[in-house]
């Protein structure tokens, strides 16, 4: 059994509002000096030691993120 | 018409078969066969509660195969809103659709302009026309990369543009574009919804349906 | 915690220890309902069936402080008010028959307290529990609405909450295929950090399809599917319904959970396809939705309202946590779970359709000889009681009902304010009216939800009423309306509660629907406050009298004690919603003018009186509340109602809207904006400008009628006593809305004003 | 400037419909050996130096994340 991090970004070009909202509200709340924000998925995944890095690529690219779209980033926990 | 777990504008579609004179076919998404249908309206909804992403899974679903595959044989496919995000998903159509640029789900009555009367779906419209369909999402801003759009607007694949005001951000004002032999056409907008003045904007939605009738009569007869 | 074992508290081990010390009042029971319990077990009760009273007793599930008063609905029904009742108060909904063989079911419920805690998913959940009671009662659900009420409109607060109770309902509404027709935003500081969030769902079913909830028949089956059992809102119902948020669950040494549920809205959607399904393959017996109290709830009531008893394995329910615990299973409130009685011959078929939508099913028990509810847990019994004194035979509270000491004050507080009298003031207050919060366009709410989902809305925001098209062959349907002003009941609970039910059955007439049910969704403070009782007390009788007047009965509803920000109340605020059908929906009445009424006659229907006591007008101006509301005469009101109903059968009005908050001004600006068309309108002469424009006086509508329609329609409002005036005409060449002596509003100018105002409280 | 992340999940006992349908998905498309999925949110946030861990802690759980239903783990890049 392991424990893997899979981070789904917009890619960079992407326009992400609900970042951009993020960063909006935050002076509105008395938060100074974040700059910037962006939004994206966090994937938590058990998965049977039987998975390699190879397969989670496959699933983080094929379904977990949208190549068109997002980047991703996959990370297994160090243990 | 083709009917996934958490399709929800699948009967209004059927509805609007029906009003443009053909009899509607239920699909189921797990179907081995398309039941010889002459053409296929993938309809909105939140498949699969969209979960991932608007169409994420549901574009693995068995029926999609049979679609993808018939649609390059030139099968007609009508994809609207969460279908227009399938298509994308299942690559038969380019680009993909996000979040609206307002991050919130919207439904007003959006004016549409025919870019392209070309299409399986558009050749009962003029082009430039304009009418008002309801458009009724949460991610409808479609974007791509800026090599795509440029194919698309040069082939001239943009088969509707938002016009008076844009809903989602959408690039270009893009609010429909076809595959390039003009058989598959995806949009946000819901014309299954403007088929009649008591329960819509306006009626003229219907002649998307009445469009591949007339694109299948040749065959037909 | 271990996943593993834990310990449980068997029937058996209750006799053995019995003065073991149990935590009754963490869960929200009082000394004598535990020694209540005792008596009727005679024995100490075992931690589940503890968890298990606890809940079904608590002031949400057992009604215990209202009982003794919404009787009083009951008792003001007559047999002919009662004749198309097909299910009333006590059933999951009510059921009214509206002809072609169709039955329709509605109810409007609260979910004030967790909307508060998590706006999103709070007001989410909502949703599912009101569409969950309707599908119980074997019904397709149609639509929803939404009668909401926040803390002031700029408070910070709001800015957190508003957005995300409106997306929750959204999310979860829209995601489950059903149009949002209606419902309402009210601002008012009393609401802050106790924002109502009421939700309202509307659904069909042919006559003879109607299910009620009970569990008959030895040997039956009980089947519970949907989503699995988790640790959600343990213990929630009982404590959402006090004046504390968080849960404690039931005994064991698992740390407090929030008492907060999140919903799986696509769950739920194949939930409603699935029942539909098994219903009409008539494989259901009995059917009861999981909503609050969850399984404690579910088998009880099933079990009481059947003719038998009941065993249930706890241990086979599909869970979702680890280690849950039989006390923790019973009370969790986990979304988007039924339970159903069916035919030992017909499970197999049942797990069919479950497996064709992919919904988990399972066998939990079956209905048994006898009147005892058992629950087994790895074959040991941990409850073994009768099942009707957990679902029905609670405790009753006559709780002390005192005239709070400032009511007269209150009502007495008719201070002079300074009115508008140039016709530069009045242009000016018919602008500041119409941007205000409460009057301003609902456009950024409304426009986040589907409305034309499964094509049959006919009317929905912003009309007066919605109006959905339930037979597509014969074009039969049915109009919905929710309304409620605080402010008029905290001024007098009895009227308030009636002009609340005739704003409602007058947004349905002039829609052109003929009002039949009422619904209703009290929420009121802390019945343990004497002054709350009172006004709770009145708003009943209010409501069930005014029923009686217009012969329409109650057929539902809901109530929401403790709805308070430390010890203050909130405005008493009960929720009205009417239901109206309609033979034909292409006869409906829209409530804006358009192109095609232009040079229509605008006819004013009803009586202006000065009446401002607790109007919009006092409360944006001048901040003031006092005197007394508006005089209700629903004697006039069903006269009004007759005509509109009889004027659109006849296809003689081209549109209508009634006359509510903001008075004539505000009715007028809503009617051109919404069809987009201005008209001319000429006030009367000898009576006062300000009155005739912003007096909130009951009983009123404006309506545009073609000229040539004008002498039959005049008849009509004779023949039936409504007073009409000629106001002026439908002007489409212009685009202003003009009123004679006062001023010229470019339409854009009053669009401006009507529509920015929320888009620029909560952002674009 | 510096580049932070916040993952913001359900907590553990509250219901994850997305990752349930992730998971769920998964051996449909042909993936074995992933026994649960969780889905969240991954926040990646620019900063001043001026901005301390305190100030991104109140920032997660006052803004990013709602505790009554959500965990967060705060993360600065390391640079
Ligand atoms: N929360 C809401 N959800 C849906 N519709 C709403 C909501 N709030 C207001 N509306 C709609 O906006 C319109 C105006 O609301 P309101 O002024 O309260 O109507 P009325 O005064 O006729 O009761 C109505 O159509 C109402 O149904
Ligand atoms: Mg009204």
């Amino acid at each position: 059994m392991a424990r893997v991090f899979v981070d789904v970004m917009p890619k960079p070009e992407i326009l992400d509002p609900q970042g951009q909202a993020v960063a909006r509200a935050l002076p509105r709340l008395g938060f100074e000096g974040v700059s910037a924000v962006r939004q994206g998925k966090h994937f938590v995944l058990e998965v049977d030691d039987s998975v390699d890095d190879d397969t989670l690529t496959k699933i983080a690219e094929g379904f977990l993120a949208n190549p068109v779209i997002e980047d991703f980033v996959v990370r297994r926990a160090e243990s | 018409m083709i009917t996934f777990p958490g399709s929800l504008d699948d009967q209004d579609a059927a509805r609007a078969v029906r009003y443009a004179g053909a009899e509607p076919v239920a699909l189921w998404h797990d179907d081995a066969d398309l039941h010889g249908v002459a053409a296929v309206s993938v309809p909105g909804g939140f498949s699969y509660g969209d979960y991932l992403r608007a169409g994420a899974i549901a574009r693995f679903a068995p029926v999609m195969g049979l679609v993808v595959a018939a649609a390059e044989r030139g099968l007609p496919v009508l994809g609207i809103c969460n279908g227009f995000q399938i298509l994308c998903e299942a690559g038969l159509l380019p680009g993909a659709l996000l979040r609206n640029a307002g991050r919130h789900f919207v439904c007003r009555d959006q004016r549409l302009r025919v870019e392209n009367n070309g299409t399986a779906w558009t050749n009962q419209y003029w082009a430039g026309a304009e009418f008002v369909v309801p458009v009724k999402s949460m991610d409808g801003r479609y974007v791509a990369d800026r090599s795509t759009v440029d194919e698309l607007e040069q082939q001239g694949r943009v088969v509707f543009r938002y016009a008076g005001g844009n809903p989602n951000g959408s690039k270009n004002d893009i609010a429909g574009i076809c595959s390039p032999n003009g058989r598959v056409v995806g949009l946000m907008p819901h014309p299954e919804h403007a088929i009649d003045e008591l329960t819509g904007p306006s009626a003229d939605g219907i002649g998307m349906f009445g469009s591949v009738l007339d694109a299948l009569a040749p065959a037909a007869g | 915690m271990p996943v593993t074992a834990v310990s449980v508290d068997t029937v058996e081990h209750a006799l053995s220890t019995p003065d073991i010390a149990q935590p009754h009042r963490e869960l929200g029971l009082a000394d004598d309902e535990y020694a209540r319990i005792r008596e009727i077990l005679g024995r100490r009760p075992t931690e589940a069936e503890l968890a298990m009273y606890s809940v079904m007793w608590s002031e949400h599930c057992s009604y215990k402080s209202s009982k003794v008063h919404l009787r009083y609905f009951g008792e003001t029904t007559t047999d002919e008010m009662r004749a198309a009742m097909l299910a009333g108060i006590g059933e999951n909904a009510g059921v009214v028959d509206i002809g072609d063989g169709w039955a329709v079911t509605f109810k409007v419920e609260s979910h004030n307290h967790p909307s508060y805690v998590e706006p999103y998913q709070g007001a989410a959940t909502g949703i599912g529990g009101i569409v969950r009671d309707i599908l119980a009662m074997g019904a397709r659900p149609l639509a929803v609405m939404d009668p909401l009420r926040f803390g002031a409109a700029e408070a910070a607060d709001t800015r957190r909450v508003l957005p995300g109770v409106v997306a929750g309902i959204a999310g979860y509404g829209n995601c489950l295929g059903l149009p949002n027709i209606g419902g309402e935003v009210v601002f008012d500081q009393s609401y802050q950090g106790n924002p109502l969030v009421n939700a309202l769902c509307v659904g069909a079913m042919r006559v003879d399809d109607l299910h009620l909830a009970h569990a008959s028949g030895t040997g039956n089956k009980v089947i519970l599917f949907g989503a699995r059992t988790g640790l959600d809102g343990i213990g929630g119902v009982s404590v959402l319904a006090s004046d504390t948020f968080t849960g404690e669950e039931g005994g064991t040494g698992r740390k407090k959970l929030p008492s907060v549920q999140v919903g799986d809205p696509f769950t739920e959607k194949v939930l409603i396809e699935c029942c539909l399904e098994l219903f009409a393959q008539g494989l259901v017996v009995g059917i009861q939705d999981l909503g609050g109290a969850g399984l404690s709830c579910a088998t009880s009531e099933l079990a009481s309202a059947g003719d038998g008893g009941m065993r249930i394995e706890l241990d086979r329910v599909p869970l979702r946590a680890a280690g849950m615990t039989p006390a923790e299973i019973l009370s969790s409130e986990s979304q988007e779970r039924m339970c159903a009685i069916v035919e030992p011959s017909d499970v197999d078929a049942f797990m069919a359709v479950c497996a064709k939508w992919d919904v988990t099913a399972t066998e939990i028990g079956e209905v048994t000889e006898g009147d005892r509810l058992v629950v087994t847990w790895h074959g040991e019994t941990v409850v073994d009681v009768p099942p009707r004194t957990v679902a029905h035979e609670g405790p009753v509270y006559e709780r002390p009902v005192e005239r709070p000491a400032d009511q007269d004050d209150v009502q007495g507080d008719v201070a002079e304010l300074a009115r508008p009298s140039t016709s530069d003031e009045l242009r000016f207050t018919v602008l500041r009216m119409a941007a205000s919060p409460n009057l301003c366009s609902r456009r950024w709410v409304t426009e986040q939800y589907d409305r034309y989902v499964r094509g049959g809305t006919v009317l929905a925001q912003p009309s007066d009423a919605g109006m959905i098209r339930v037979d597509e062959q014969t074009g039969r349907g049915v109009a919905l309306s929710c309304d409620g002003n605080g402010r008029y009941v905290r001024l007098d609970p009895y009227a308030g509660a009636q002009l609340a039910l005739a704003e409602a059955y007058r947004n349905v007439a002039v829609s052109g629907a003929r009002p039949v049910a009422v619904t209703n969704c009290l929420n009121f403070g802390s019945p343990e406050d004497p002054g709350v009782m009172w006004q709770f007390q009145q708003a009943v009788r209010g409501l069930a009298d005014g029923c009686a007047a217009l012969g329409i009965p109650v057929t539902g509803g809901n109530v929401s004690f403790y709805n308070q920000t430390g010890t203050t109340a909130i405005l008493p605020t009960p929720v009205v919603g009417v239901l109206g059908v309609i033979e034909d929906v292409a006869r409906r009445i829209p409530t804006g003018f358009d192109m095609t009424a232009n040079g229509h006659v605008l006819l004013l229907l009803g009586e202006t009186h000065e009446e401002f006591g607790g109007s919009e007008w006092a409360h944006v101006v001048h901040g003031h509340l006092g005197g007394l509301p508006p005089k209700v005469d629903l004697a006039r009101e069903q006269a009004l109602g007759t005509v509109l109903v009889a004027a659109a059968a006849d296809g003689l009005v081209s549109a209508a809207h009634d006359l509510s908050d903001g008075g004539l001004a505000q009715a007028l600006v809503e009617a051109c904006l919404i069809g987009d068309t201005g008209c001319r309108v000429t006030l009367d002469p000898d009576a006062d400008r300000f009155v005739q424009l912003f007096s909130e006086s009951a009983g009123r509508a404006v309506v545009a009628v073609p000229r040539a329609s004008v002498p039959a329609f005049t008849e009509l409002c004779a023949t039936h006593e409504v007073p009409v005036r000629e106001l002026g005409v439908v002007e489409a060449t212009w685009g202003t809305l003009e009123i004679e002596g006062v001023a010229t509003f470019p339409l854009d100018e009053l669009r401006a004003a009507w529509e920015s105002t929320l888009p620029a409280l909560f952002g674009g």
